[in-house]
Protein backbone atom coordinates (compact mmCIF):
# COMPACT_ATOMS: atom_id res chain seq x y z
CA UNK A 1 0.00 0.00 0.00
CA UNK A 2 2.97 2.37 0.81
CA UNK A 3 0.98 4.57 3.16
CA UNK A 4 4.15 4.09 5.37
CA UNK A 5 7.81 5.34 4.13
CA UNK A 6 10.71 6.14 5.17
CA UNK A 7 12.93 8.97 3.68
CA UNK A 8 16.38 10.16 3.35
CA UNK A 9 15.31 12.97 1.80
CA UNK A 10 13.59 16.43 3.38
CA UNK A 11 9.82 15.20 3.62
CA UNK A 12 7.84 17.17 1.27
CA UNK A 13 4.29 18.12 3.64
CA UNK A 14 2.65 19.82 0.53
CA UNK A 15 3.20 16.81 -1.84
CA UNK A 16 1.98 14.12 0.93
CA UNK A 17 -0.99 16.31 2.28
CA UNK A 18 -2.93 16.56 -1.49
CA UNK A 19 -2.52 12.43 -1.30
CA UNK A 20 -5.11 12.96 0.76
CA UNK A 21 -7.33 14.74 -0.89
CA UNK A 22 -11.02 13.02 -1.15
CA UNK A 23 -14.10 14.51 -1.93
CA UNK A 24 -15.61 12.90 1.17
CA UNK A 25 -13.63 14.31 3.40
CA UNK A 26 -14.15 17.32 5.44
CA UNK A 27 -11.25 17.09 7.93
CA UNK A 28 -7.69 16.53 7.39
CA UNK A 29 -5.45 16.39 10.66
CA UNK A 30 -1.14 16.86 10.10
CA UNK A 31 1.49 16.51 12.71
CA UNK A 32 5.13 16.87 12.05
CA UNK A 33 7.18 16.44 14.79
CA UNK A 34 10.16 18.54 14.12
CA UNK A 35 13.69 18.53 14.99
CA UNK A 36 14.23 20.85 18.35
CA UNK A 37 16.77 22.42 20.03
CA UNK A 38 16.96 20.96 23.28
CA UNK A 39 15.49 17.24 24.53
CA UNK A 40 16.28 16.64 28.81
CA UNK A 41 17.56 20.02 29.07
CA UNK A 42 20.30 19.25 27.30
CA UNK A 43 21.31 21.85 23.96
CA UNK A 44 20.87 19.25 20.42
CA UNK A 45 22.71 20.09 17.52
CA UNK A 46 22.03 17.69 14.90
CA UNK A 47 20.90 14.58 15.43
CA UNK A 48 20.60 10.90 12.72
CA UNK A 49 17.74 8.35 12.05
CA UNK A 50 18.55 4.58 11.80
CA UNK A 51 16.06 2.45 10.83
CA UNK A 52 16.01 -1.27 10.69
CA UNK A 53 14.11 -1.21 7.13
CA UNK A 54 12.43 -4.04 6.50
CA UNK A 55 10.62 -4.52 9.84
CA UNK A 56 9.88 -0.27 9.79
CA UNK A 57 8.17 -0.60 6.34
CA UNK A 58 5.88 -3.79 7.50
CA UNK A 59 5.54 -2.45 11.32
CA UNK A 60 4.60 0.97 9.60
CA UNK A 61 2.07 -0.67 7.25
CA UNK A 62 0.38 -2.30 10.05
CA UNK A 63 -0.14 0.75 11.99
CA UNK A 64 -1.88 2.59 8.70
CA UNK A 65 -4.22 -0.10 8.09
CA UNK A 66 -5.00 -0.36 12.03
CA UNK A 67 -5.27 3.00 12.34
CA UNK A 68 -8.15 2.89 9.18
CA UNK A 69 -10.13 -0.17 10.35
CA UNK A 70 -10.60 1.10 13.91
CA UNK A 71 -11.31 4.64 13.78
CA UNK A 72 -13.88 6.38 10.82
CA UNK A 73 -11.33 7.86 8.66
CA UNK A 74 -10.91 7.92 4.79
CA UNK A 75 -6.87 8.00 4.47
CA UNK A 76 -4.14 8.15 6.21
CA UNK A 77 -0.32 8.24 5.63
CA UNK A 78 3.27 8.68 7.87
CA UNK A 79 6.66 9.38 6.18
CA UNK A 80 9.66 8.85 8.80
CA UNK A 81 13.11 10.43 7.90
CA UNK A 82 16.35 8.76 8.50
CA UNK A 83 19.73 10.16 7.96
CA UNK A 84 21.36 13.07 9.27
CA UNK A 85 18.66 15.73 10.56
CA UNK A 86 19.44 19.54 11.57
CA UNK A 87 16.98 21.46 13.91
CA UNK A 88 13.91 22.60 12.26
CA UNK A 89 13.75 19.50 10.01
CA UNK A 90 10.73 17.36 9.84
CA UNK A 91 11.49 13.81 11.12
CA UNK A 92 8.12 12.45 10.76
CA UNK A 93 4.94 13.57 9.51
CA UNK A 94 1.41 11.87 9.72
CA UNK A 95 -1.69 13.15 7.97
CA UNK A 96 -4.89 11.57 8.02
CA UNK A 97 -8.24 12.45 6.26
CA UNK A 98 -11.50 11.97 7.35
CA UNK A 99 -15.19 13.33 7.08
CA UNK A 100 -15.30 14.12 10.54
CA UNK A 101 -12.95 15.94 12.59
CA UNK A 102 -12.96 13.84 15.99
CA UNK A 103 -11.81 10.89 14.22
CA UNK A 104 -8.71 12.54 12.04
CA UNK A 105 -7.41 14.35 15.02
CA UNK A 106 -8.16 10.42 17.22
CA UNK A 107 -6.36 8.70 14.68
CA UNK A 108 -3.32 11.22 13.66
CA UNK A 109 -2.34 10.88 17.50
CA UNK A 110 -3.07 7.14 17.90
CA UNK A 111 -0.60 6.84 14.75
CA UNK A 112 2.13 8.99 16.35
CA UNK A 113 1.92 7.13 19.85
CA UNK A 114 2.13 3.67 17.96
CA UNK A 115 4.82 4.48 15.53
CA UNK A 116 7.24 6.06 18.12
CA UNK A 117 6.19 2.72 20.60
CA UNK A 118 6.81 0.09 17.68
CA UNK A 119 8.62 1.06 14.70
CA UNK A 120 12.13 0.22 14.64
CA UNK A 121 14.01 3.33 14.07
CA UNK A 122 16.43 4.98 16.76
CA UNK A 123 17.69 8.38 16.91
CA UNK A 124 21.38 9.62 18.18
CA UNK A 125 21.04 12.93 19.01
CA UNK A 126 23.98 15.19 18.92
CA UNK A 127 24.40 17.50 21.84
CA UNK A 128 26.47 20.69 22.00
CA UNK A 129 28.99 19.88 24.14
CA UNK A 130 30.34 17.84 21.57
CA UNK A 131 28.55 14.46 23.39
CA UNK A 132 26.25 12.01 21.59
CA UNK A 133 23.75 8.96 22.40
CA UNK A 134 21.72 6.53 20.81
CA UNK A 135 18.26 7.05 22.51
CA UNK A 136 16.76 4.26 23.92
CA UNK A 137 13.75 5.58 25.96
CA UNK A 138 12.40 2.83 27.91
CA UNK A 139 12.62 4.06 31.55
CA UNK A 140 15.88 3.06 31.96
CA UNK A 141 19.33 5.08 31.55
CA UNK A 142 20.51 5.82 28.04
CA UNK A 143 24.22 5.06 28.41
CA UNK A 144 22.98 1.73 30.12
CA UNK A 145 23.80 -0.97 27.30
CA UNK B 1 24.03 -23.33 12.77
CA UNK B 2 24.35 -20.11 10.67
CA UNK B 3 22.80 -17.06 11.49
CA UNK B 4 23.20 -13.52 9.87
CA UNK B 5 23.02 -11.13 12.78
CA UNK B 6 22.33 -7.26 12.19
CA UNK B 7 22.59 -4.59 14.51
CA UNK B 8 21.25 -1.46 14.80
CA UNK B 9 21.48 2.00 17.25
CA UNK B 10 23.75 1.32 20.14
CA UNK B 11 24.32 -2.30 19.72
CA UNK B 12 26.03 -1.52 16.29
CA UNK B 13 28.21 0.48 18.00
CA UNK B 14 28.68 -1.56 20.92
CA UNK B 15 29.70 -4.58 18.06
CA UNK B 16 31.47 -2.22 16.36
CA UNK B 17 29.39 -3.43 12.93
CA UNK B 18 25.92 -3.50 11.21
CA UNK B 19 25.89 -7.37 10.57
CA UNK B 20 27.68 -10.00 11.28
CA UNK B 21 27.75 -14.17 10.35
CA UNK B 22 27.99 -16.32 13.25
CA UNK B 23 27.88 -19.85 14.03
CA UNK B 24 26.38 -20.76 16.85
CA UNK B 25 24.11 -24.24 18.55
CA UNK B 26 21.97 -21.44 20.18
CA UNK B 27 18.31 -23.03 18.81
CA UNK B 28 16.44 -19.71 20.32
CA UNK B 29 16.40 -15.83 20.73
CA UNK B 30 16.78 -16.72 24.46
CA UNK B 31 19.95 -19.11 24.06
CA UNK B 32 21.43 -16.76 21.59
CA UNK B 33 21.82 -12.93 22.97
CA UNK B 34 23.74 -14.09 25.79
CA UNK B 35 26.39 -15.69 23.59
CA UNK B 36 26.35 -12.31 21.12
CA UNK B 37 26.49 -10.56 24.87
CA UNK B 38 29.08 -12.27 25.93
CA UNK B 39 31.32 -11.89 22.36
CA UNK B 40 30.34 -7.78 21.62
CA UNK B 41 30.04 -7.07 25.80
CA UNK B 42 26.77 -5.97 25.12
CA UNK B 43 25.42 -4.88 28.78
CA UNK B 44 21.87 -4.26 27.64
CA UNK B 45 19.58 -6.73 29.23
CA UNK B 46 17.57 -8.79 27.33
CA UNK B 47 14.21 -7.73 28.70
CA UNK B 48 14.79 -4.17 27.49
CA UNK B 49 14.69 -6.18 23.75
CA UNK B 50 12.57 -7.48 20.93
CA UNK B 51 14.05 -9.86 18.64
CA UNK B 52 12.78 -9.64 14.93
CA UNK B 53 13.71 -12.71 12.55
CA UNK B 54 13.73 -12.81 8.81
CA UNK B 55 11.96 -9.13 9.14
CA UNK B 56 9.45 -10.25 11.27
CA UNK B 57 9.20 -9.91 14.99
CA UNK B 58 9.19 -13.30 17.27
CA UNK B 59 9.11 -14.45 20.65
CA UNK B 60 12.41 -15.59 22.41
CA UNK B 61 11.69 -19.26 22.19
CA UNK B 62 11.14 -19.04 18.43
CA UNK B 63 12.82 -22.06 16.98
CA UNK B 64 15.51 -20.82 14.52
CA UNK B 65 16.52 -22.05 11.19
CA UNK B 66 19.71 -22.42 9.19
CA UNK B 67 20.37 -18.69 7.87
CA UNK B 68 17.89 -17.41 9.78
CA UNK B 69 18.33 -13.08 9.55
CA UNK B 70 17.91 -12.11 13.27
CA UNK B 71 17.86 -8.67 15.00
CA UNK B 72 17.88 -8.19 18.54
CA UNK B 73 15.62 -4.70 18.71
CA UNK B 74 16.59 -2.32 21.29
CA UNK B 75 14.21 0.15 22.94
CA UNK B 76 12.94 2.60 19.47
CA UNK B 77 13.19 6.22 19.46
CA UNK B 78 11.79 6.86 16.32
CA UNK B 79 9.11 10.14 16.04
CA UNK C 1 -1.38 40.12 16.66
CA UNK C 2 -3.06 38.82 13.19
CA UNK C 3 -2.87 35.35 14.08
CA UNK C 4 -6.43 35.24 13.00
CA UNK C 5 -7.25 36.36 9.78
CA UNK C 6 -9.85 36.26 6.98
CA UNK C 7 -8.98 35.34 3.58
CA UNK C 8 -10.76 35.52 0.20
CA UNK C 9 -8.33 33.71 -1.37
CA UNK C 10 -6.99 30.12 -1.33
CA UNK C 11 -5.29 29.65 2.14
CA UNK C 12 -1.81 28.60 1.42
CA UNK C 13 -1.29 26.20 3.95
CA UNK C 14 2.44 25.65 3.48
CA UNK C 15 3.40 29.15 3.96
CA UNK C 16 1.51 29.27 7.20
CA UNK C 17 3.06 26.43 8.23
CA UNK C 18 6.51 28.06 8.02
CA UNK C 19 5.20 30.69 9.87
CA UNK C 20 5.01 28.63 13.26
CA UNK C 21 8.79 27.02 12.93
CA UNK C 22 10.44 27.63 15.79
CA UNK C 23 13.82 25.86 17.31
CA UNK C 24 12.49 25.27 20.10
CA UNK C 25 8.98 24.00 19.01
CA UNK C 26 9.20 19.90 17.87
CA UNK C 27 5.82 19.32 17.30
CA UNK C 28 3.47 20.91 14.77
CA UNK C 29 -0.18 19.88 14.39
CA UNK C 30 -2.36 21.15 11.72
CA UNK C 31 -5.75 20.75 10.96
CA UNK C 32 -7.81 21.88 7.55
CA UNK C 33 -11.37 21.88 7.25
CA UNK C 34 -11.78 20.52 3.38
CA UNK C 35 -15.23 21.54 1.49
CA UNK C 36 -16.63 17.88 1.00
CA UNK C 37 -19.69 17.01 -0.63
CA UNK C 38 -22.43 16.08 1.40
CA UNK C 39 -23.45 17.38 4.61
CA UNK C 40 -26.32 15.88 6.90
CA UNK C 41 -27.34 13.38 3.96
CA UNK C 42 -27.70 15.78 1.10
CA UNK C 43 -25.31 16.17 -1.68
CA UNK C 44 -23.37 19.40 -1.59
CA UNK C 45 -21.94 21.20 -4.74
CA UNK C 46 -21.00 24.34 -3.58
CA UNK C 47 -20.74 27.12 -0.35
CA UNK C 48 -20.21 30.37 0.42
CA UNK C 49 -18.87 31.74 3.98
CA UNK C 50 -19.60 35.21 5.27
CA UNK C 51 -18.35 37.01 8.33
CA UNK C 52 -18.71 40.02 10.21
CA UNK C 53 -15.41 40.84 9.92
CA UNK C 54 -14.40 43.15 12.74
CA UNK C 55 -16.09 41.13 15.39
CA UNK C 56 -14.94 37.76 13.44
CA UNK C 57 -10.88 39.52 14.32
CA UNK C 58 -11.16 40.12 17.68
CA UNK C 59 -13.37 36.82 18.55
CA UNK C 60 -10.38 34.98 16.79
CA UNK C 61 -7.36 36.67 18.11
CA UNK C 62 -9.11 36.20 21.24
CA UNK C 63 -9.21 32.78 20.85
CA UNK C 64 -6.19 32.35 19.57
CA UNK C 65 -4.48 34.37 22.55
CA UNK C 66 -6.57 31.85 24.93
CA UNK C 67 -5.00 29.04 23.88
CA UNK C 68 -1.19 29.83 23.77
CA UNK C 69 -1.89 31.00 27.45
CA UNK C 70 -4.06 27.81 28.33
CA UNK C 71 -1.61 25.60 26.62
CA UNK C 72 2.24 25.10 26.75
CA UNK C 73 2.54 25.76 22.34
CA UNK C 74 4.85 28.26 21.01
CA UNK C 75 2.73 29.38 18.65
CA UNK C 76 -0.55 29.12 17.14
CA UNK C 77 -2.35 30.39 13.87
CA UNK C 78 -5.86 30.40 11.92
CA UNK C 79 -7.19 31.63 8.46
CA UNK C 80 -11.10 31.29 7.65
CA UNK C 81 -11.87 31.42 4.27
CA UNK C 82 -14.97 33.60 3.00
CA UNK C 83 -16.45 34.11 0.11
CA UNK C 84 -17.27 31.38 -2.53
CA UNK C 85 -16.01 27.55 -2.24
CA UNK C 86 -15.77 24.24 -4.13
CA UNK C 87 -15.43 20.70 -3.12
CA UNK C 88 -11.80 20.36 -2.00
CA UNK C 89 -11.18 23.74 -1.05
CA UNK C 90 -9.67 24.71 2.34
CA UNK C 91 -12.35 26.43 4.42
CA UNK C 92 -10.21 27.15 7.78
CA UNK C 93 -6.62 26.20 8.49
CA UNK C 94 -5.36 25.97 12.18
CA UNK C 95 -1.82 25.26 13.12
CA UNK C 96 0.03 24.56 16.46
CA UNK C 97 3.17 24.27 17.09
CA UNK C 98 4.55 23.25 20.64
CA UNK C 99 7.56 21.41 22.32
CA UNK C 100 5.55 17.98 22.91
CA UNK C 101 2.55 17.02 20.81
CA UNK C 102 0.09 16.54 24.00
CA UNK C 103 -0.43 20.31 24.41
CA UNK C 104 -0.26 20.27 20.11
CA UNK C 105 -2.93 18.15 19.28
CA UNK C 106 -5.22 19.34 22.48
CA UNK C 107 -4.79 22.89 21.55
CA UNK C 108 -5.19 23.00 17.57
CA UNK C 109 -8.48 20.86 18.33
CA UNK C 110 -9.50 23.24 21.11
CA UNK C 111 -8.97 26.74 18.58
CA UNK C 112 -11.49 24.31 16.25
CA UNK C 113 -14.13 23.83 18.51
CA UNK C 114 -14.31 27.47 19.84
CA UNK C 115 -13.66 29.47 16.06
CA UNK C 116 -16.82 27.22 15.11
CA UNK C 117 -18.85 27.79 17.97
CA UNK C 118 -17.95 31.65 18.70
CA UNK C 119 -16.18 33.26 15.40
CA UNK C 120 -19.73 35.12 13.76
CA UNK C 121 -18.79 33.13 10.75
CA UNK C 122 -21.84 31.47 8.61
CA UNK C 123 -21.79 28.99 6.04
CA UNK C 124 -24.36 29.05 3.39
CA UNK C 125 -24.71 25.50 1.36
CA UNK C 126 -25.97 25.11 -2.06
CA UNK C 127 -26.96 21.46 -2.85
CA UNK C 128 -26.75 19.40 -6.03
CA UNK C 129 -31.11 20.01 -6.17
CA UNK C 130 -31.06 23.53 -5.85
CA UNK C 131 -31.72 24.19 -2.97
CA UNK C 132 -29.82 26.40 -0.79
CA UNK C 133 -29.47 27.31 2.87
CA UNK C 134 -27.70 29.54 5.79
CA UNK C 135 -26.58 26.88 8.52
CA UNK C 136 -27.71 28.29 11.93
CA UNK C 137 -26.52 25.20 13.78
CA UNK C 138 -28.00 25.35 17.49
CA UNK C 139 -30.47 22.41 17.40
CA UNK C 140 -33.39 23.62 15.74
CA UNK C 141 -34.51 23.62 12.25
CA UNK C 142 -32.16 25.43 10.04
CA UNK C 143 -35.06 27.13 7.80
CA UNK C 144 -36.61 28.17 11.11
CA UNK C 145 -35.69 32.41 11.01
CA UNK D 1 -32.53 57.42 18.28
CA UNK D 2 -30.26 56.64 15.29
CA UNK D 3 -29.07 52.84 15.09
CA UNK D 4 -27.36 51.65 12.11
CA UNK D 5 -27.90 47.66 11.77
CA UNK D 6 -26.10 45.36 9.97
CA UNK D 7 -27.34 41.64 8.86
CA UNK D 8 -26.05 38.51 8.35
CA UNK D 9 -26.72 35.37 6.55
CA UNK D 10 -30.49 34.77 6.62
CA UNK D 11 -31.20 37.45 8.62
CA UNK D 12 -29.85 39.42 5.85
CA UNK D 13 -32.11 37.24 3.17
CA UNK D 14 -35.05 38.00 4.99
CA UNK D 15 -34.14 41.79 5.77
CA UNK D 16 -32.98 42.03 1.75
CA UNK D 17 -30.68 44.33 2.64
CA UNK D 18 -26.78 43.77 4.51
CA UNK D 19 -27.41 47.11 6.55
CA UNK D 20 -29.85 49.97 6.81
CA UNK D 21 -30.36 53.48 9.65
CA UNK D 22 -33.34 53.22 11.08
CA UNK D 23 -34.52 55.52 14.05
CA UNK D 24 -35.79 53.71 17.50
CA UNK D 25 -37.25 55.15 21.11
CA UNK D 26 -35.56 51.49 21.95
CA UNK D 27 -33.04 51.54 24.38
CA UNK D 28 -31.38 48.24 24.67
CA UNK D 29 -31.03 45.65 22.79
CA UNK D 30 -34.07 43.43 23.79
CA UNK D 31 -36.55 46.44 23.41
CA UNK D 32 -34.59 46.81 19.51
CA UNK D 33 -35.11 43.42 18.06
CA UNK D 34 -38.87 43.06 18.29
CA UNK D 35 -39.28 46.03 16.26
CA UNK D 36 -37.02 44.98 13.66
CA UNK D 37 -38.13 41.58 13.55
CA UNK D 38 -42.22 43.41 13.13
CA UNK D 39 -40.86 45.56 10.20
CA UNK D 40 -38.69 43.17 8.51
CA UNK D 41 -40.41 39.30 9.27
CA UNK D 42 -37.70 37.85 11.30
CA UNK D 43 -38.81 34.77 12.20
CA UNK D 44 -35.81 33.38 14.48
CA UNK D 45 -36.31 34.01 18.46
CA UNK D 46 -34.34 36.24 20.15
CA UNK D 47 -33.02 33.21 22.52
CA UNK D 48 -31.16 32.07 19.09
CA UNK D 49 -28.99 35.34 19.04
CA UNK D 50 -25.89 37.16 20.21
CA UNK D 51 -26.07 40.87 20.21
CA UNK D 52 -22.96 43.02 18.90
CA UNK D 53 -22.41 47.08 19.50
CA UNK D 54 -19.81 48.99 17.78
CA UNK D 55 -17.66 45.32 17.11
CA UNK D 56 -18.14 43.99 20.88
CA UNK D 57 -20.65 41.48 21.77
CA UNK D 58 -22.77 42.43 24.45
CA UNK D 59 -25.14 41.55 26.49
CA UNK D 60 -28.91 42.03 26.11
CA UNK D 61 -29.85 45.03 28.37
CA UNK D 62 -26.83 47.28 27.14
CA UNK D 63 -27.24 50.82 26.81
CA UNK D 64 -27.67 51.71 23.14
CA UNK D 65 -26.52 55.12 22.12
CA UNK D 66 -27.04 57.49 19.21
CA UNK D 67 -25.25 56.06 16.04
CA UNK D 68 -24.26 52.59 17.78
CA UNK D 69 -23.51 49.70 15.43
CA UNK D 70 -25.75 46.63 16.22
CA UNK D 71 -25.80 43.47 14.48
CA UNK D 72 -28.14 40.58 15.97
CA UNK D 73 -25.85 37.42 15.15
CA UNK D 74 -27.46 34.23 14.71
CA UNK D 75 -25.94 30.63 15.06
CA UNK D 76 -22.65 30.89 13.56
CA UNK D 77 -21.80 27.80 11.25
CA UNK D 78 -18.06 28.42 10.58
CA UNK D 79 -15.41 25.75 10.29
Amino acid sequence: MMRFRLSDIAIDGAAERRALAADAAGACVVFEGWVRDHNDGRSVQRLDYQAYAELANNEGERIIAEAISKFEVTDARCIHRIGNLVIGDIAIWVGVAAAHRGSAFDACRWIVDEVKLRVPIWKNEHYADGDSGWLHPDGKAVAEY
Amino acid sequence: MNYRLRYFASLADVAGCGEETIVSDAHTPRALYPELATRHGFRMAMDRLRVAVNGALVDWEHALADNDEIVFLPPVSGG
